[in-house]
């Protein structure tokens, strides 16, 4: 007599782990390559991205021109591929300054404590309650657009949330016995954050620099959305989304195209962050 | 099922109880053919080590599986069977019927709820009509029976309380509508002795005057044999051996039962080496054929693996799952012959050179109005090639004080010498400290994170060699791996592949990379299973006789203690409270506080009857 | 889930009737009700309420409003009779002193008015009979008359009555015109109800809403969902787009405004005539207006428009002289090459060039241009920029690195108007305002202009003098004039356009066919 | 048997106050400062900014000495500190300066604009709080199962997309196509202001809720694992009472600590929605003020802004001592 002995109703049921890499993540990734191939050969396509031809403004797609053209008859595919560099330099630059300096703020913060850990709390805590595309819109408004202002701001608003979260995981691994064993070994400080906490913390690390360029993505389109980030005519998808955006009836694919690459790019990013996480989350974790 | 006098109402009966679950994504079973009975009343305790599938077992009968794991077979309560109900019937049976209380108190009950009002939850529950004062009144007269005269407790949050505070706290909510069966699941493992020793009185007395039917899950035989009437040892998912507490402890006739009472280090004499069962539990899914204990058995021949043994009688309520039972039975007497060591030929200690001399150390934490302190004031010598215990309870301030020997915490005042060297003075210079590290290195407590989990146990040992003092030895990880008795190709193992000893072990292995004269052992066996416990307590003993270590044993096992130490000091909030030989302090204690100490150990209380049920043979 | 619905242009939708009154979207509208804060598009709301002494029609004559007639005994005086029996919404009667006091609101020494420019020549306003008023001009201004026909008459009482704050939301201001206003939100929405005891013309709507909204794509979707009755001002690369709307018929107008390039002719390496020329001629002016400005605008020879210039001089003189104009503008590579090697930077030069978000073919142009600048070694950065800090550097403090581009509007029909402004060098830097952008100063185009100005608004030797100053100046090459934009007005039955025309918001445009 | 009486660590009640006090004049100082320093900053970086308020007041045409008369009539001309000093002074007075291209009182301009964007903040906050929060609690009960997976996509795909792409397809759809709602503009107060924050509020909630639904799955998914909730359910107590007094109840500080987060995100979010369905709000009233940079209003909305999100974590904090008792007693609590 079998009975599924199972408590009422509403216990998790924890997500059965299939091997190996699950069908979703395997399509978030083979989609975040497709902007890296698109860097590595830019002339993909037949159009050309920066030719203006005045007679052939917003034709809609064809042979010739595959997303058809913009109001300045420049063809959108040529344009999608050329600007692949630029919408994969900005958000991977801001999350890799962001993740690099929040880390090292983090291990000096969590692990010294003391008088270092209150001045990075206290920074982290001023950063937090200013608002930042305010503060964005003003100092990029002001000083003139510009596509290396608009990531240096993004990035210093991007910090406090990573610095926060990073430096919880530090100090607390930073109090269990095996780096405790590593101090009475006579271990250098410096080789304990190197050797010890960065590995055991490196998928953190992953995600949040997974979560950072997918901030990056919406945060720098917005700008560009704000007339504030990249140059105008520049082949960034932020940039040609809000400016296609006007002639959306003419030529739909000249704003759908971009629109749709910042958003499966961002959720590609989004996937694949999270099942990197819980899969190395797992391995680091004790028991 | 051979026959028990069936007159005997049985409130629980659990019959042919198996249970399958997930291990790396293939169906394994974990527990196969187990079969239990509670008469009103009865104590019962289901022992093992971990991996034997205890704790699943008990919570099957509280339909409390975790998601993914199934349990099939017959769970007869008051003679209804469990399975034929729904599972919103077999819900209204927790709580009023059956009860279970868990093994960390910390975390059973709801941090953000007062006590009172999580005692009350079932009955308000049941009777909406109970007011807060009400209600606030039934619980302050629960505490009271759960021995908490304070009323106040029932205002306050369970952080607020002590370890075994809240434990009393969780069994009177537990037991709120006087259930008929209470499961306790280790229910004293992660408290000290003493306060061990009050729970379980507790269990017991509530026992007696309700009527309550109690299953003790422990993994300690002697909390076991100290509290309940009967006993079911389990091993690798089967019940090996069940019968009378006495008929057990006395002759226990399943080689496994026999090997963990052997393996368990007597409190009250020395012995040359502690029993150790080779290989470990083997885990689900990788169940040897025939007997499951066979690989480990020392009377083990053919016919034991060819198919599985079936339980027999082989004593009135005594059952044992052994083909052999009858011709090995008188081979299985416990401490028939210990190789006892009289306190004269213990080691001799070289009283020159003091490795570790500590005079007047304080150490305070927090400062003005919350500050605590940790160590009033303690007087410690180590002296080379000598194995010193340091006794004491949680909060008794034995980790401050080894902290403070490795230079891992400063000391607040007070001289504390290691190699020479004073650690309580000002700075310390580059010299100083590499003479304090090759002085005195430290093992850790919990296995799980004395390593770090991403580096491999190569990478982990080379880290410690690099660290070693040019001039001394400097071995290579396989020479580290063989000293601790570790097969070399561990090197590229991770620790998460290896078993809570094997751990214990590198962690000693990469204490002894530095080549220290003393290593400071902070409770490192209590958190593991008995068997494992005797091997690393037997490779300590086997490095000091080849290196000449001395160790400053950190713990609260008194019979540890008296297995590997020659001098104890006792510590009781800070202060040293009795110092002197060891067999002299436990034999004939002086001080109150250690008497009560050595009275709360399990395996004492048979002696003095707390459950007198029969005169133990010497 | 694709992100927006396929399907190029499809029609128009459920228009669901606008709720009362006429619903209207204009470029601009100013953050305070008051004329000292409003200029050009944004008057188009405020005179429906604050009306002028006289009203401009369609075709550019002016008619009387509150002036029953207006003499000029001599190029320098103007003499308004007032019109009697008018009153303010609050009942109290139109004075002489309220024109007295609406004139000197701008011409006032230290005016802070944003038309202050315009009131520049006079000198004194005086209220000479009980419903007269006479304006003397330090110098003749024959552009006068559509100033006055551009201010709008307030009340005195009202000023002083709600000191400092008069225009802002709670306040609004006080007029005699066909509609009250109702309600109002900063540089956004105006709402204004018919005044039912109008004395001129009993008003078309009983409401007029007139919205201003930044973003194109949402001004695109607000006329599809059928909440606004017209739009007026459409931008030209969205045009395709309202043209497909059903029940929407589509008004053009040539407009008085010209974009175009700009040399720092007092900065080097600007001030170099061959560098001019070069560019000139590599800036392939036919692309450009079929490109960006979407072929909706008028090849420009020079500044003023061919058909406003007819006005004031004979058609086949200024038809012979834009032709010689357009001539000297055409595209040539080969030339424009050459003129680059013997020009002071033969190996090129990189010039960055401030474009403004809200005029979006400046950068369409810009972008375009560059393209073929770049052959002769001409590089362009577009840089965008906010308005405030576009007309600082391109306007008031000529701090860009000497080649810009705008798009300059006249402020009134008159042909005077962008000749002034751009070629005279008391316009430039430091003590003028700054709109002479090429810094251009020639002392024979300087006397041609001020001899103009000395003349009737109507004297045809005022065109004349004009085109010298025009061919002349040409010469030098101190601007590329590239096009006249046309102007276009979308509307559907409620609205009327068809007497729309360039200075749609000098006149009634309620009640345009009418008007 | 011994019952020992057992005494609890003495807890005067009294005590529970005093530390309380000091936290909060801590916080509030710390909060001055910061205040402080992002309003001096801001102020540098106007008066650095090309161009000025006499620009805009001027006019294109306006004269050289027009200009300057503007300037001084503003006090401009004054050195930075003596500008900054007069403002702070009178911001002590709750006086913050007149707009200089509203000319009016900047507290009136700043409510008015208030009045759009405080409704379409609150309501676009709520109901991403209210839907995540059961979007997360639902997909952590089922974790795995086809509706978590789903729930994951939408919000992922949601807080992926760029705000207003997310616009322009809701005014699309809902205005234009079926013609529901108004596609722009904040109607005329009352029951139409609501009609038209309809699609706005939609579409920053639909940003918003991907944090709230993943922050709870997250929590609510350890909490259930956690011991407390296995004994509670073993001592019988209903699911329904486990879950609110049990479950929810321990994930509420992470809960609350993220919806601050969310609400002071949206204040940037809501500068893209303004613009994008041309409400009036703060968003569009910073732009404009920065393009005519209307000094006194910029300084103003931004040191309003800095306020409300210090409030807001300041009222996180408190809200999350009122859950956890632990925080409130401080580190507290009886080592192990």
């Amino acid at each position: 007599m079998s009975t599924s002995l199972t408590l009422t109703g509403w216990r998790t049921r924890r997500p059965r782990r299939r091997p190996g890499i699950p069908v979703g993540v395997l399509i978030a990734a083979v989609l975040l390559l497709v902007p890296i191939v698109c860097v590595l050969f830019p002339s993909l396509g037949p159009g050309n991205a920066t030719r203006i031809v005045a007679s052939d403004a917003l034709l809609t797609p064809s042979a010739e021109h595959w997303l058809g053209t913009d109001s300045l008859g420049r063809d959108v595919f040529a344009r999608m591929v050329h600007g692949a560099s630029s919408a994969l330099l900005g958000p991977l630059l801001l999350a890799s300054v962001t993740v690099a300096i929040s880390t090292v703020l983090a291990l000096i913060a969590g692990y010294y404590r003391g008088w270092a850990d209150g001045v990075i709390s206290r920074f982290v805590d001023v950063l937090y309650s200013v608002p930042p595309l305010v503060v964005a819109v003003v100092l990029v408004g002001v000083l003139g657009g510009g596509f290396w202002l608009g990531v240096a701001v993004l990035t210093v608003f991007n910090l406090p949330h990573n610095v926060r979260v990073l430096r919880a995981a530090v100090e607390e691994q930073a109090q269990l016995p095996y780096i405790e064993a590593a101090k009475t070994l006579g271990t250098k400080s410096i080789r304990i954050l190197w050797r010890h906490l960065v590995p055991v913390i490196s998928p953190l690390i992953v995600a949040s620099f997974f979560l950072r360029f997918t901030y990056g993505i919406v945060d720098l389109s917005a700008l560009s959305f704000l007339g504030l980030g990249v140059p105008p005519g520049s082949t960034d998808w932020g940039r040609m989304l809000a400016e296609n955006r006007v002639t959306m009836l003419q030529n739909f694919w000249a704003t759908a195209a971009p629109g749709l690459a910042l958003i499966v790019m961002a959720v590609s990013a989004n996937i694949v962050g999270d099942w990197l996480y819980n899969r190395y989350e797992a391995a680091g974790r004790a028991r | 099922m051979t026959s028990l006098d069936t007159t005997e109402s049985a409130v629980l009966d659990v019959a042919a109880l198996s249970i399958r679950g997930r291990r790396a994504g293939a169906e394994v079973g974990i527990v196969d053919n187990v079969a239990l009975r509670v008469a009103s009343g009865e104590a019962i305790a289901v022992v093992g080590e971990s991996g034997s599938g205890k704790s699943l077992t008990v919570r099957a009968l509280l339909d409390l599986l975790p998601p993914g794991v199934t349990a099939a077979g017959s769970i007869r309560f008051d003679h209804r069977s469990l399975g034929k109900l729904t599972a919103r019937e077999r819900h209204r049976l927790r709580g009023c019927q059956l009860a279970f209380v868990m093994q960390d108190p910390f975390t059973m009950l709801n941090p953000l709820q007062r006590c009172g009002e999580q005692i009350m939850a079932a009955l308000r529950a049941r009777d909406r009509r109970l007011t807060r004062k009400l209600c606030r009144a039934q619980a302050v007269a629960r505490l009271e029976e759960v021995g908490i005269s304070d009323p106040a407790v029932a205002d306050r949050y369970p952080f607020e309380l002590s370890g075994g505070m809240r434990q009393r706290v969780a069994i009177a909510a537990a037991i709120a509508e006087r259930p008929r069966v209470l499961v306790a699941d280790e229910p004293t493992t992660a408290l000290d002795v003493t306060t061990q020793r009050e729970i379980l009185s507790l269990l017991d007395r509530l026992r007696r005057d309700h009527g309550l039917s109690l299953v003790l899950i422990t993994h300690d035989l002697d909390v076991a044999f100290s509290v309940c009437d009967r006993v079911y040892v389990m091993y690798a998912g089967t019940v090996v051996e069940s019968g009378p507490t006495a008929a057990v402890a006395d002759r226990p006739r399943h080689p496994y039962t026999f090997s963990l009472i052997q393996a368990k280090p007597p409190l009250d004499v020395r012995v040359d080496r502690l029993l150790n069962l080779p290989g470990g539990v083997p885990s689900p899914g990788n169940w040897p054929e025939g007997c499951r204990f066979a690989p480990r058995c020392r009377w083990a021949t053919d016919e034991c693996t060819h198919e599985h043994p079936a339980l027999n009688d082989v004593a009135p309520a005594h059952q044992v799952r052994c083909v052999r039972a009858g011709e090995i039975e008188h081979e299985l007497v416990p401490r028939a012959a210990p190789t006892v060591i009289g306190s004269d030929r213990l080691a001799r200690a070289d009283e020159t050179e003091a490795l570790v001399h500590v005079r007047a150390a304080r150490k305070t934490f927090g400062t003005g109005r919350r500050a605590k302190v940790a160590v009033e004031s303690a007087d410690i010598d180590v002296f080379a090639g000598e194995s010193v215990g340091l006794v004491g309870e949680s909060g008794s301030g034995k980790t401050t004080l080894a902290r403070m020997i490795v230079g891992l915490t400063r000391p607040t005042s007070g001289e504390v010498r290691v190699g020479g060297v004073d650690l309580g003075q000002g700075k310390l210079s580059r010299a100083d400290w590499s003479m304090v590290r090759s002085t005195a290195q430290m093992a850790f407590q919990d296995p799980y994170s004395t390593l770090n989990l991403r580096l491999s146990v190569g990478d982990t040992l080379n880290e410690a060699i690099r660290l070693a003092p040019k001039d001394t030895v400097r071995r290579d990880p396989a020479e580290l791996l063989d000293l601790v008795g570790l097969p070399t190709s561990y090197q590229q193992r991770r620790p998460t592949q290896l078993s809570g000893g094997e751990r214990q072990r590198v962690a000693i292995a990469r204490a002894l990379a530095r080549n220290p004269r003393l290593i400071v052992c902070d409770e490192i066996v209590s958190a593991l299973d008995v068997s494992v416990q005797a091997h690393v307590l037997n490779l300590l003993a086997d490095l000091r006789r080849d290196l000449g270590l001395s160790y400053l044993f950190i713990t609260h096992d008194l019979a540890v203690v008296r297995q590997v130490t020659e001098r104890v000091y006792v510590l009781m909030d800070g202060r040293i409270v009795e110092q002197g030989s060891t067999p002299a302090v436990l034999d004939d204690p002086r001080d109150s506080y250690t008497k009560q100490l050595i009275r709360s150990v399990p395996a004492h209380h048979r002696r003095d009857g707390l459950v007198d049920r029969s005169r133990r043979t010497p | 889930m694709t992100l927006l619905l396929t399907g190029a242009a499809c029609g128009g939708s459920a228009t669901s009737p606008a709720a009362g009154g006429l619903k209207v979207l204009v470029p601009v509208q100013g953050a305070l009700l008051d004329p000292t804060q409003a200029s050009i598009q944004s008057l188009g709301i405020l005179l429906l309420g604050l009306e002028p002494l006289q009203r401009l029609r369609p075709d550019g004559s002016l008619r009387p409003n509150l002036a029953t007639e207006v003499e000029q005994p001599d190029p320098r005086t103007f003499v308004y009779t007032i019109r009697s029996g008018v009153r303010f919404w609050d009942g109290t009667p139109l004075t002489a002193d309220d024109v007295v006091h609406s004139f000197n609101l701008h011409a006032a020494k230290g005016s802070k008015s944003i038309n202050a420019s315009l009131w520049a020549s006079v000198s004194n306003v005086a209220k000479t009979g009980e419903d007269e008023v006479t304006v003397e001009l330090a110098e003749p201004d024959p552009q006068f008359p559509y100033v006055v026909a551009q201010t709008g008459i307030v009340s005195k009482a009202f000023y002083e009555k709600h000191k400092g704050n008069v225009g802002t939301p709670a306040v609004m201001n006080m007029g005699t015109g066909p509609y009250e206003f109702a309600s109002f939100k900063p540089s956004s929405e105006t709402v204004l109800r018919a005044n039912p005891e109008y004395w001129g013309d009993k008003p078309a709507h009983d409401e007029v809403t007139a919205r201003t909204v930044g973003d194109d794509s949402t001004r695109l979707l607000a006329v599809q969902s059928g909440e606004f009755d017209g739009i007026f001002n459409v931008p030209l690369n969205q045009l395709r787009s309202y043209a497909g709307l059903e029940g929407f018929e589509q008004a053009e107008a040539p407009d008085y405004a010209v974009y175009k390039f700009n040399f720092d002719t007092s900065k080097a390496p600007w001030d170099d005539i061959h560098l001019r020329r070069a560019v000139t001629l590599a800036i392939n002016r036919a692309d450009l207006i079929k490109g960006p400005l979407g072929g909706k605008a008028t090849p420009a020879p020079t500044l003023v428009p061919a058909d406003v210039m007819t006005t004031l001089a004979a058609t086949d003189e200024v038809s012979r002289l834009y032709q010689r104009l357009e001539s000297d503008l055409q595209f040539d590579m080969k030339v424009a090459k050459q003129e680059m090697a013997r020009s002071s930077v033969p190996d090129g030069v990189s010039v960055t060039v401030p474009v403004t978000g809200s005029d979006p073919n400046l950068s369409a142009i810009a972008q375009t241009a560059a393209q073929s600048l770049a052959e002769i070694g001409v590089e362009l950065k577009i840089q965008e920029v906010d308005d405030n800090t576009y007309y600082d550097a391109v306007y008031f403090k000529h701090t860009t690195d000497g080649f810009t581009l705008d798009n300059f509007g006249a402020t009134s029909p008159d042909p005077a108007n962008l000749p002034l402004y751009c070629l005279l060098s008391a316009n430039g830097l430091p003590d003028g305002s700054g709109v002479n952008i090429a810094e251009y100063s020639d002392p024979q185009v300087d006397n041609a202009l001020q001899r103009s100005q000395r003349l009737g608004t109507e004297d045809p030797k005022r065109g004349a003098l004009l085109l010298d100053a025009l061919e002349s100046a040409a010469k030098d090459i101190p601007y590329v004039p590239i096009a006249h934009p046309n102007v276009y007005a979308v509307g559907n039955s409620k609205l009327d356009l068809s007497h729309f025309s360039t200075f749609w918001w000098l006149t009634d445009w309620t009640r345009l066919g009418s008007s | 048997m011994t019952t020992t009486t057992v005494v609890p660590r003495r807890h005067p009640k009294g005590a529970g106050l005093a530390p309380l006090a000091g936290y909060l004049a801590r916080r509030l100082l710390s909060a001055a400062v910061v205040v402080a320093i992002v309003s001096m900053l801001v102020f540098a970086f106007v008066h650095a900014a090309p161009g000025g308020p006499e620009r805009s007041i001027g006019g294109r045409f306006a004269t050289a000495e027009q200009l300057v008369a503007i300037r001084e009539q503003y006090r401009l001309n004054d050195p930075l500190w003596t500008q900054y000093g007069q403002f702070v002074s009178s911001a002590l007075g709750l006086d913050f300066g007149t707009s200089y291209s509203m000319r009016e009182p900047v507290t009136d301009s700043i409510s008015r604009a208030a009045s759009t964007t405080v409704p379409l903040v609150l309501f676009g906050w709520l109901a991403a709080l209210l839907i995540g929060t059961a979007l997360g609690v639902v997909s952590a009960r089922h974790a795995g199962g086809a509706f978590d997976r789903g729930v994951l996509g939408f919000t992922v795909v949601g807080a992926s997309a760029p705000i207003f792409a997310t616009a322009i397809l809701l005014s699309y759809v809902f205005g234009v196509a079926l013609g529901w709602l108004p596609t722009l503009g904040e109607g005329d107060g009352g029951m139409d202001r609501i009609r038209h924050l309809v699609l706005p509020g939609v579409t920053l909630a639909i940003a918003a809720m991907a944090a709230i639904t993943k922050v709870t799955k997250v929590r609510v998914g350890q909490v259930l694992e956690a011991d407390h909730i296995t004994f509670a359910t073993a001592r019988g107590l209903p699911p329904r009472g486990v879950l609110v007094s049990e479950v929810l109840r321990n994930s509420g500080v992470q809960l609350v600590t993220q919806a601050g987060a969310v609400l002071v995100a949206m204040l940037s979010a809501v500068i893209l929605v303004e613009e994008v369905f041309d409400l009036d709000g703060l968003g569009s009233l910073l732009i404009q003020a920065i393009t005519a940079r209307d000094i006194p209003l910029i300084q103003a909305i931004t040191l309003f802004t800095c306020i409300f999100i210090v409030a807001v974590n300041l009222v996180v904090d408190l809200v999350c001592m009122a859950i956890d008792p632990r925080l409130r007693i401080g580190r507290g609590g009886v080592t192990r």
